[in-house]
């Protein structure tokens, strides 16, 4: 490891790191957002080297090495896969609660219910986006689900989903006697949040430097519950860490997608630089 | 029996008002050459798709889709698929939002040729509230659990694009399968566009899909037939073209003249 | 994480009474030193097995069966099982006899993790009409036609023998896989027993099934574990010696010696 | 082809060539007896090009060249095979009627229901047999289903199946509306059969050379439906089929564990000469 590793990180390199320790055990570690996606390789390369990476969801590039996230994974990342899968026994996997799973929700709420199918009325919306998804399928079968928001900001952190592909805390959970898939926590470019398992809703487990409680709740759409004491701080990513990202998992920077606020520009300039990478 | 043909015989059999799907997923593998030449024809068909991405696109945005059954829409890094926005939006299009395991669940009961499937899936969330949802929720009956039963997808025409085939109809495809395989027995009809057609397959690995030459009904040489998306380990994805797909799919005179032109390869 | 364990240790952890299963299909890679590692225990399991053949046929002749549930019983080319045929005609073993597209839905259905699966399977025939079969006639929920609702095959354990296995639990099965990657997602436990344990799997062929290590508890080298049925490419069925067994296998010290001695290589 | 093959014929290669005659268009050709197994290789050699071979019953050897039968195939003819399916596969190809089986029933009765489970009561049999396989399933999903009885006696064909795994005609079917599934006909050592659509009988569509309607009345268990006019000889194997099947398709004479009596040690002696075959 070099040791002029610059110790000033970003927040999508604080982001990384909070999202590389949720990973135990031999599960298929696996992101909506590029930030998680290389969290789930750091976590192999220096923690859990037990975990199952798949080139940038490849089915067929099934249990891969940590190599240097880019825009095309399959190219960079299949040769190093141990076999090939497909989607039917991806879903076989996920009803033995074998997946981990970090989303990327537009909208998150108080009880850890998620959201990015479509604002307003889904019969006929403000904005469709994807759909629900394997959210509701996720959600009955594995134990834990976990959330990154980019930008923490009242349209994402609010009082109720327009449409729940995912269900939070609450009784509703209670009714239905859901056990699994509950909110294992919420990280932003902000802090880091946990939920109430009554559904009373959401609290700081711990602020990203230099953030203070005050600024988080001004960027939320609901009340914060009161935090229990002085609220911690984050902590930063160790210089192995930055190393490891910087150096070795994302030479070209295309976690800066993840960024609050990407420069213009950044995909194409990405789709350009990684051309080197490519065989 | 050769079963070489060629995207115009494929795309003037399909009929008017059937249920049509594509393979791939996203930004990957999609039959776009197919899906411009279907848009083209401008007659109105029925869309049932796992992972739509900008074929999908291309055929909303030329006004041939009547209906819409999607698990996911959209361009992925590149966003939300602007004509599917609009379609929703604005048009009032009739669809029905699938979660995965529920369209891999329907598929799958097409396979077997049941009529449904039952899974877990659907509980607590929202989609299973919207009116007119072909899902139901029902007691087990051998244990009485409450499952939720999902109809079976059986698509009139699957157009799928592959590495390669061979004059008999046998397909390989390099790199993630999405659901392709599992499709190519549900359908009715099964069309299969490819980089190369060969006289023999050869020397495939785990890590790659072949479908049997009896799930497939005509197959055709479409160099690019994948257009911008990625097709591995031919090309990646043109960030460029896709990003100019995406800056000008809003227009409809712009989609019809670019469905008319074929894919780019 | 490693997971190279032994024979013994694999067989002392199968829990007394447990539902037990075996890969591979009537003479073609059956797990016969396992087989004969738990008949040598003499504790009672049950066992569902999809096509049973000589596995079967030791543990019923060890008397270490209470349940059998099964899509096929025999020795293929050498005939009848002697022992599944006197412990049906003579001992009034408990038994549940499945179609092999029931069997293959019940396996599934617990890949799923859903109570259940669907079939068409069933109609007409008298396997439906047997008491305390764990089949049901039931109407479909969403279109009302009669189905057949078998229950899920989740086996507590399930043995395997592989052509080679990873340390970390990575399997590769050279020529037909049977149901044995379906069991694996099927089974609590699944213990594979192989020719060879190498550090990486390399160079698969898309003729070749490979299981994933997330499926896997543990491995053991056991060359010759697959005994006298065939393991290809390794070695064909061995006549002489299935002829052997065949003939002494009624005699119930013989499998007792039989079993203490492992299978033969 | 050799000018000198002998046009006398054993019973085994009359059955081959009546089975090799089924097979239209593009399905899989399997089958439970040897002969319906040659007969597969002789219709892709010679009259089917465009089905589906399996070695010898492998999903992983699938859609294999007609290459010499052996006791253990894979060996033989897995190296040919187009690609690699497995049992799930397998059973979406029977629900989509894509396979053209040849059963060999223990029991065939009048109607032409089938058994190979059982004799005697399936609670305490007399002999306990196999169970009823994947007699059940194909019998809802195929068309039709083909029939070989090695030896046709009283015995095997008799008056009513004790278990039925696979239903014939008559008012049973009719109730259920079951349409597909029926038996194409039955092929013996004695001749070529057919069954009733009403389930009225069993009739002879033709009787292999030598053989009389009264040799196959006496050795049957029910009364046969009679003849309507002369009965037809059964077509003798032609020069080319008994060339492609002596020469090309099963030179070490597997067939022979199909005679009505198979000579003792045969198993044995076909395991020993099939070495050389094999690689």
């Amino acid at each position: 490891m070099s040791s002029a590793v610059d110790p000033e990180f970003t927040v999508e390199e604080q982001v990384i790191t909070v999202l590389a320790d949720i990973y135990r055990g031999e599960v298929i570690a696996v992101s909506a957002t590029v930030c998680g996606d290389i969290a789930a390789r750091l976590a192999k390369a220096l923690y859990a080297p037990e975990i199952v990476l798949m080139a940038g969801g490849s089915m067929a590039g099934f249990d891969c090495a940590p190599t240097p996230k880019v825009l095309n994974d399959e190219w960079v990342t299949s040769p190093t896969a141990a076999r090939g899968s497909d989607w039917t026994e991806a879903f076989d996997f996920i009803s033995a609660g074998k997946y981990a799973i970090t989303m990327g929700p537009v909208q998150v709420d108080r009880t850890g219910s998620c959201n990015i199918s479509v604002l307003g009325d889904w019969r006929r919306p403000k904005v469709a986006m994807i759909g629900s998804r394997g959210i509701p399928d996720d959600m009955v079968r594995l134990a834990e689900m976990t959330f990154h928001v980019r930008r923490h900001s009242p349209r994402a952190l609010v009082e109720k989903v327009d449409f729940r592909c995912g269900l939070g805390f609450g009784p509703d959970r209670d009714r239905l006697g859901l056990t699994l898939g509950v909110p294992r926590m919420l990280v932003t470019d902000l802090g880091v949040f946990d939920f109430d398992r009554t559904g009373a809703g959401m609290s700081v487990r711990s602020l990203h430097p230099g953030v203070t409680f005050d600024d988080v709740q001004q960027a939320t759409g609901f009340a914060l519950l009161p935090p229990d004491g002085a609220v911690p701080t984050t902590r930063p990513p160790s210089e192995e860490e930055l190393y490891w990202i910087r150096e070795r998992l994302d030479p070209l920077g295309v976690r800066r997608l993840d960024s609050p606020k990407p420069p213009p520009g950044l995909l194409a300039e990405l789709a350009e630089r990684e051309r080197e990478l490519l065989p | 029996m050769k079963k070489v043909s060629s995207l115009d015989a494929m795309v003037a059999a399909v009929p008017p008002h059937g249920l049509v799907s594509f393979g791939g997923g996203g930004m990957v593998r999609k039959p776009m050459a197919a899906a411009a030449a279907l848009a083209a024809r401008e007659t109105p068909v029925r869309l049932s798709v796992f992972l739509a991405g900008p074929e999908v696109d291309l055929l909303l945005g030329a006004g041939a889709v009547e209906q819409l059954d999607y698990a996911y829409v959209g361009l992925d890094a590149l966003g939300l698929s602007p004509n599917f926005r609009h379609a929703r939006e604005k048009a009032g299009l009739p669809a029905v939002e699938w979660t995965e395991a529920m369209y891999i669940a329907g598929v799958e009961a097409a396979t077997r040729r049941v009529p449904f499937a039952p899974t877990r899936s659907g509980l607590g969330v929202d989609l299973m509230e919207l009116p007119g949802i072909p899902f139901r929720r029902f007691p087990c009956p051998l244990t009485g659990e409450e499952l939720t039963a999902v109809p079976a997808i059986r698509p009139d025409v699957l157009f799928l694009h592959a590495n390669e085939v061979d004059t008999l109809g046998n397909v390989r495809i390099t790199g993630d399968g999405f659901l392709d395989a599992q499709l190519a027995r549900a359908a009715r009809t099964v069309y299969v566009t490819a980089e190369r057609v060969v006289d023999r397959l050869e020397g495939m690995s785990e890590r790659e899909t072949t479908i049997s030459r009896l799930w497939v009904s005509a197959v055709a040489e479409v160099p690019g037939g994948a257009g911008f998306t990625a097709l591995y380990p031919d090309h990646p994805l043109d960030y460029a073209q896709a990003g100019d797909y995406v800056a000008h799919c809003a227009d409809r005179e712009w989609v019809r003249a670019y469905a008319a032109k074929g894919a780019p390869a």
